[in-house]
C-alpha cells in the first residue's frame, strides 16, 4: 500500500508543487510515504490555516479576563470565584454531509475533547447549524441525522445541550454546516496545556484503540466536493460517546493529581498533529514507537497509524514515575493506556514501526515553514440602501406576522431541542426557547454563565464586513438580554473556496467587521476554527462566520428570559428606522433577497446594551428580548408565545411605514417589559438611550396596531407547525 | 435516611441526584462505584439516570448484571429502600427487581421536555409529601421510556396498587396505561422515568420534585 | 467458530421501529410489504470448535445478557 | 414470502456496541469470546411468491433505506 513518493502523489495528498518542493528542501531527500503523509496533513488548510492565518491575526484576543487566547486547544477566560470558563466552537461540515449522524456526533465528541483536555469539566454544549433548502429532498435526511447525532452523543456523555441556531438556505444544499460548541469549567490554577517538556518523559496514549478511521479526514476537510467525493471518502469515523464519557471522567481524575506535564486530544490528523504540536510547542523532540499503539485492526501501517482519525483518544506527557498512578486510573475506567514514546532533545519527530524508522522529520521547519498565503481578495460590491416607503406591503401586519412565524428560518425549533437533554447536570436556569442566551449555573455557586451562538449569513453575503460585525454584536446583545456581562467569543469561520478572490474577500471583510465589533464591545476572540472549501461543484455557501458568545452573571437569580409577564408596559430600546434591506420580511413576503443589510453602530450598540443590562440587574426589566430576524413584531410575538401572555400594541410613529416599523431589522434594539414605562423612559433618556413605549401586556391575544387580533394559541400553532410536519414520514433510524 | 448513589460507567445524573438528596437531608450521599459489593449501613440505594455502558445492547442490560447488583438484590431482600430514576428504572427492570421493561419511545425519538405526573398513592415512603391524585411537573429525558408489561402483569400492578405515577395529559413515550413509575410489592423499591431531582430549585424552573426527597429525608 | 444470535421482540410486543420502517418503505414506493419486524443480531466469534458447545454457550449468553426474556425471544445459528 | 435483511457495520468501522457487549460477556465469565459485532435484522413479510423477485426487492429496500451504505453492509435471505 506504500506508494512511490513523487510530485504526483504529493498532489493527490493535497500538496501543490511549491509545497512539495519545500518538503524536499526541509528533508534534504525524498520523504518516505509516511513522512509525506505527515507533511500533507500538517500543511492542509484544516491544520495549518494557511489561507486564513494572515487575517485571523487581526482579531483582538486580549482583555484583563483572558487567560489563554487562540492557540491552545480552547480559549480560557476568568469568570470569578477562582474559576475559568474554557470554550471553543468547531466545524464538522464535511463529515456531516457524508454521514449526518456520525458526522455530527463525532463533531460534538471532538469539541468536548478540546475542552476537557484543558482540565475543564464540560457543562454545556451548543450547536450552530445551516442546512439547504427544505424543498431539497436531501435536506430532511441531513437534518434528521444531524439532530439525532448531536443528541445521541451529547445526551449520552451527559453534557446538556442548551442552545444553538438553525438557518436554511439553498446555498447550503451541498454543504450543510455543523458547528459545535462546548463550554467547560476549571479552577484558574489548574489549567492544562499542550506544550511538551521534560526530556525522557513518557508519551502516553489513552482512550480507544486506533483503526483505519477517517484517514486523510483533515485533507478532505480542506477540499471541495465534486461528483466523485462519495468514492474518495475515507472510512467514516463512528463516535462512541460511552467511551468519551469514561475518558472525561478518567482525565479529570488524573488531572486532580500532579502527574500530567502536557495533554492534547487527538483530533484532525490524529496522532500526527497531536504529537507534532505538543513537541513543537515545547521546542523538544518526540520519538514514537507505533508497535505500542493500541490497534483495533491488524496489519495497520505506520502511515495509517499516524493519519488515523479514530475518535476518543488523547495523548499526554507524564511526569517521570507517575505512570503507575495514571495507569491505575485509566484501567479503573476500562480505557486503553499505553506508553508509546518519549520526549527527546532532538527537535525531531521520529516514528518507529516494526523495527524500522518510518519517519524522521525536523519539527521546527515542519511547523514554521508551513505554507502561509496572502491570497488575492476582491471586495463584495456594496448593495443599495432600500427605501422602505417604496416597498409595498401586500399582506398587512397580521398575515405577514403569521407567515413569518411559520417560515423555516423563524419557526419554533422545539422539534430539535426536544431531542437534546438540556437539563442534565441540574444547573440549567434558562433552557432553549426561554431566553436569548442559555443560562447555566455553576454547581454550588450563585454564579452562572450565559451562552449563545449567532450569525446572520444573508447579511454576510450582502456585506461581509457589516455581517461579521453584526454577528459579534448580536452575540453580545443576546448575552446582554439575559443580564449577563459579555466576556469573550469563539468563532467558526465557514466559507467557500479561498482560492477565489471574491471568497477570500468575504473572509477578509468579515474579519474586519468582527474585529471592529470585538474591539468596541470589549469582547475578544479566545478560540475559533476555520472551515474553507465549503463548495460543491463550484457553488459556495453563504459566508458564515458563526459566533459563540460567553458571558457571566454574578447571581443566576438575576437572569431574565423573554417570556412576557402580564400587565407590564412593553418598551422598545434603540432606534427604529424601518430597515427592510435583507430582512426576512422582504425575503419571505416579497420574495426579494436584496438591499444593504442593517448597519451596526457599535457605539450605540454598546450604550443600549450597557443600559439594558444595568436595568436588568436593578430588577426593573422583567423580560427582555433582542430584536433580530423578523423585526419588532416578531420579537413581541416570540415573547408572547413563550409565556402565553398576550399584548396590545400601540400605533407606530407616522414617519415610518407600518410594515417597515414592525418588520424592519434595525440593529441594537431590545424589547423589554417594565412595570412603569414613563419612569423607565426617563432613566433611559438620561442615559442617552432611545426608548419608546409600544404597548402593554396581558390577556390571551396579540392586538396589533392596525386593529388585527390573533390569539396566542393561533400564533403558537403557526410557529410550531413547520418542523414536525416537515419531518413527518421519515423515521429512518 | 442514609442514602447511597450507585455509579455505573456512563451514568451521568449522579450529581443532580446527590444535590437533590443533600438539599433535603442535609447529608451528602455516599457514592458507590459499581464494582463495590458492600452496601451495609445504607437505608436507601439510588440508581440515577444516564447511559450506563452507553445504553448499548439494551438500556440497563449490562449494568443489571454487574458486581454491585448482588448487593442491591440483598438490600432489597432485607427490605431496604431503592429508588431508580430513568436509566436506574431501566436497570431495576432488567435486574428483575421491578416488573416490565422499557421500550424505545413510541415516536422513536429522544424526548427531553417537561411532563406532568399523577400521584397514584400518597402513602408510600416516597410519596407521602404529595397528595393522592395530585399532579406535579417533572422533566423527562429519555429515548427508551415506553413502559411495557403483558396485560396480566399490568392488571396485577393496578390491582395491587403498585403503579406509582402516571403521565397526566399526553402520554408522549407510549407507555402502557400511561405508567411512568412502579413499585415493588413491598412498596420499597420505586422506579420511574422522569427526573424529580432536576426540579428541586426555583432557579431551575420549580420545586415540584422536592417533596419526594423531603419525604425520603424525613423517613 | 461463529455463532449468530438473532433477537426479536416477542409477538404481542409493539414494534414501533418495524412499523416506522414499513411506513418509510411505503413512501419509497415499495407497496408489496405486508409487515416488518426489526430486531438485533449479535455475531459472536467464539474460541470453540465444537458446534454443539458453541451453540450451548451462545444460548447461555442470550439468556443471561443478549435477550430480555420479558420482551424478546432469540434464536441461535452456528457456522 | 419472508425476506430477512441483516445489516452489519462494514469491517473496519468501529462497533462500539459490539465492543461493549464483548466486555460485558467477559465480566459475566464468558471467556471464550474473541470478538462481537452487533447489527440489525429486519424481517420483511412480502406480498410476493417468487423468491428471486423477493430477494431483488429486499436488496433494493436495503440499498435505499435499510442499510446506510456509507458505514453498513447487508445480506438478504429469503425463505
Ligand atoms: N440547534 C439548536 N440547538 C439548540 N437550541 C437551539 C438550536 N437552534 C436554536 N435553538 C434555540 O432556539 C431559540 C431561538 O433561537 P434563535 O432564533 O437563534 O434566537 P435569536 O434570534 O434570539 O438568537 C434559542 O433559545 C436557541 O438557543
Ligand atoms: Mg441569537
Amino acid at each position: 500500500m506504500e506508494r512511490d513518493v513523487n510530485q504526483a502523489l504529493a498532489r493527490e495528498f493535497g500538496l501543490n508543487a511549491e509545497e512539495y518542493n519545500r518538503v524536499l528542501e526541509i528533508m534534504g531527500r525524498t520523504p518516505s510515504f509516511t513522512e509525506l503523509g505527515v507533511f500533507s496533513v500538517m500543511w492542509s488548510e484544516h491544520c495549518s490555516y494557511k489561507s486564513s492565518r494572515v487575517w485571523l491575526k487581526q482579531l483582538p484576543t486580549k482583555a484583563p479576563w483572558v487567560i489563554h487566547g487562540p492557540g491552545e486547544n480552547a480559549g480560557v477566560v476568568a469568570i470569578g470565584d477562582g474559576l475559568a470558563a474554557i470554550f471553543k466552537m468547531e466545524s464538522h461540515n464535511h463529515p456531516s454531509f457524508i454521514e449526518p449522524y456520525q458526522g455530527a456526533a463525532t463533531g460534538v465528541g471532538g469539541i468536548l475533547r478540546d475542552v476537557f483536555t484543558m482540565g475543564a469539566r464540560p457543562i454545556a454544549n451548543l450547536n450552530a447549524l445551516r442546512f439547504g433548502s427544505p424543498d431539497n429532498a436531501r435536506t430532511r435526511r441531513i437534518v434528521d441525522g444531524v439532530v439525532r447525532g448531536i443528541g445521541g452523543y451529547g445526551n449520552c456523555v451527559g453534557v446538556p445541550t442548551v442552545g444553538g441556531e438553525i438557518n436554511f438556505h439553498p446555498a447550503y444544499d451541498g454543504n450543510p454546516l455543523v458547528n459545535a460548541m462546548t463550554v467547560g469549567i476549571a479552577p484558574t490554577d489548574r489549567i492544562f496545556l499542550s506544550a511538551a517538556a521534560g526530556i525522557g518523559n513518557p508519551v502516553v496514549y489513552v482512550g480507544s484503540k486506533t483503526g483505519r478511521d477517517g484517514i486523510h479526514g483533515a485533507t478532505m476537510a480542506s477540499a471541495e466536493f465534486d461528483a466523485n467525493s462519495e468514492e474518495k471518502r475515507p472510512t467514516v469515523q463512528v463516535g462512541d460517546p460511552f467511551t468519551e464519557k469514561l475518558l472525561i471522567e478518567a482525565c479529570l481524575e488524573l488531572m486532580a493529581t500532579d502527574a500530567i506535564v502536557a495533554i492534547q486530544d487527538m483530533g484532525a490528523a490524529g496522532l500526527t498533529s497531536s504529537s507534532v504540536e505538543m513537541a513543537g510547542k515545547g521546542g523538544v523532540g518526540i520519538e514514537l514507537n507505533l508497535d505500542n499503539v493500541p490497534a483495533r485492526e491488524t496489519g495497520m501501517t505506520a502511515y495509517e497509524f499516524m493519519l488515523s482519525e479514530s475518535q476518543e483518544r488523547m495523548l499526554m506527557v507524564l511526569k517521570p514515575e507517575r505512570e503507575a498512578v495514571a495507569r491505575a486510573i485509566f484501567e479503573k475506567w476500562d480505557l486503553d493506556f499505553s506508553i508509546i514514546g518519549y520526549i527527546t532533545d532532538t527537535g525531531r519527530i521520529t516514528v518507529r514501526h516494526q523495527g524500522e524508522i518510518k519517519a524522521d522529520i525536523p519539527l521546527a521547519p515542519l511547523n514554521d515553514q508551513a505554507p502561509l498565503y496572502t491570497r488575492p481578495t476582491v471586495e463584495t460590491p456594496k448593495q443599495e440602501q432600500l427605501n422602505a416607503a417604496r416597498i409595498e406591503d401586500r399582506l398587512g401586519l397580521t398575515a405577514g406576522l403569521r407567515k413569518l412565524l411559520a417560515c423555516p428560518d423563524l419557526c419554533s425549533r422545539a422539534w430539535v431541542w426536544d431531542q437534546y437533554d438540556s437539563t442534565v447536570g441540574g444547573q440549567t436556569v434558562k433552557r432553549p426557547g426561554a431566553a436569548d442566551a442559555a443560562v447555566v449555573k455553576l454547581e454550588g455557586l450563585k454564579r452562572a454563565l450565559a451562552l449563545t451562538t449567532d450569525c446572520t449569513p444573508r447579511y454576510c453575503l450582502a456585506d461581509p464586513e457589516m455581517g461579521g460585525m453584526q454577528a459579534v454584536a448580536e452575540a453580545w446583545r443576546n448575552l446582554t438580554a439575559v443580564g449577563a456581562r459579555p466576556l469573550a467569543i469563539t468563532d467558526n469561520m465557514n466559507f467557500g473556496n479561498p482560492e477565489k478572490p471574491e471568497i477570500m474577500g468575504q473572509f477578509a471583510a468579515a474579519i474586519r467587521g468582527m474585529a471592529a465589533a470585538c474591539e468596541a464591545l470589549d469582547f475578544p476572540v479566545v478560540s475559533g476554527n476555520v472551515s474553507l472549501y465549503n463548495e460543491t461543484e463550484g457553488k459556495g455557501i453563504l459566508p458564515t462566520p458563526a459566533i459563540g458568545g460567553l458571558g457571566v452573571l454574578e447571581d443566576a437569580a438575576q437572569a431574565v428570559g423573554y417570556g412576557l409577564p402580564s400587565w407590564l408596559d412593553i418598551v422598545v430600546i434603540g432606534k427604529t428606522q424601518g430597515w427592510l434591506g435583507q430582512s426576512l420580511w422582504l425575503r419571505e413576503i416579497n420574495g426579494r433577497e436584496d438591499g444593504a443589510p442593517p448597519p451596526v453602530d457599535l457605539a450605540v450598540e454598546r450604550a443600549n446594551g450597557d443600559f439594558v443590562r444595568s436595568r436588568i440587574l436593578s430588577g426593573e426589566i422583567r423580560a427582555c428580548h433582542d430584536v433580530s430576524d423578523g423585526g419588532l413584531l416578531v420579537a413581541v410575538a416570540e415573547m408572547a408565545m413563550a409565556s402565553g401572555v398576550g399584548a396590545r400594541l400601540s400605533a407606530h410613529p407616522r414617519d415610518v411605514p407600518g410594515h417597515a416599523y414592525w418588520f424592519g431589522e434595525d440593529q441594537g434594539r431590545y424589547v423589554v417589559a417594565v412595570p412603569d414605562a414613563a419612569s423607565f423612559i426617563r432613566t433611559s433618556e438620561a442615559a442617552g438611550v432611545p426608548a419608546v413605549r409600544i404597548g402593554v401586556s396581558g390577556g390571551g391575544d396579540l392586538t396589533l396596531p392596525d386593529g388585527g387580533t390573533i390569539s396566542i394559541e393561533t400564533l403558537r400553532a403557526d410557529h410550531a407547525g413547520f418542523f414536525p410536519a416537515w419531518m413527518n414520514g421519515d423515521n429512518r433510524s | 435516611m442514609k442514602a447511597g448513589i450507585v455509579v455505573f460507567p456512563g451514568i451521568n445524573r449522579e450529581r443532580d441526584m446527590a444535590i437533590a438528596l443533600e438539599q433535603s437531608s442535609g447529608e451528602k450521599p455516599r457514592m458507590i462505584w459499581h464494582k463495590e459489593t458492600d452496601l451495609s449501613g445504607l437505608d436507601l440505594v439510588v440508581i440515577p439516570g444516564g447511559f450506563s455502558f452507553g445504553d448499548y445492547l439494551r438500556c440497563g442490560a449490562m449494568a443489571a448484571r454487574s458486581p454491585v447488583m448482588a448487593a442491591i438484590h440483598a438490600h432489597a431482600t432485607r427490605g431496604g429502600y431503592i429508588l431508580g430514576v430513568c436509566n436506574g428504572f431501566q436497570i431495576l427492570t432488567e435486574a428483575g427487581l421491578l416488573p416490565g421493561a422499557l421500550l424505545r419511545n413510541a415516536a422513536l425519538r429522544f424526548l427531553s421536555m417537561d411532563c406532568q405526573l399523577t400521584v397514584e398513592r400518597a402513602d408510600t415512603v416516597f410519596t407521602k409529601r404529595y397528595q393522592k391524585g395530585q399532579t406535579f411537573r417533572s422533566v423527562m429525558a429519555h429515548g427508551d421510556g415506553n413502559f411495557f408489561a403483558d396485560d396480566a402483569t399490568l392488571d396485577r400492578l393496578e390491582g395491587e396498587g403498585l403503579v406509582a405515577f402516571r403521565y397526566a395529559g399526553e402520554n408522549l413515550n407510549g407507555s402502557a396505561r400511561a405508567i411512568a413509575g412502579v413499585y415493588s410489592p413491598n412498596l420499597r423499591v420505586l422506579g420511574l422515568m422522569p427526573h424529580p431531582e432536576d426540579l428541586v430549585d426555583p432557579l431551575m424552573g420549580g420545586t415540584d420534585g422536592k417533596p419526594l426527597f423531603d419525604a425520603l429525608a424525613a423517613a | 467458530m461463529k455463532a449468530t444470535v438473532t433477537v426479536m421482540l416477542k409477538t404481542g410486543v409493539l414494534d414501533p421501529q418495524g412499523k416506522a420502517i414499513a411506513h418509510a418503505l411505503g413512501t419509497l414506493g415499495f407497496d408489496n410489504v405486508n409487515d416488518v419486524r426489526a430486531g438485533k443480531v449479535i455475531e459472536l466469534d467464539l474460541n470453540e470448535t465444537d458446534p454443539a458447545k458453541a451453540r450451548a454457550e451462545a444460548e447461555d449468553m442470550a439468556r443471561k445478557l443478549l435477550a430480555n426474556g420479558v420482551i424478546e425471544s432469540f434464536r441461535v445459528e452456528v457456522a
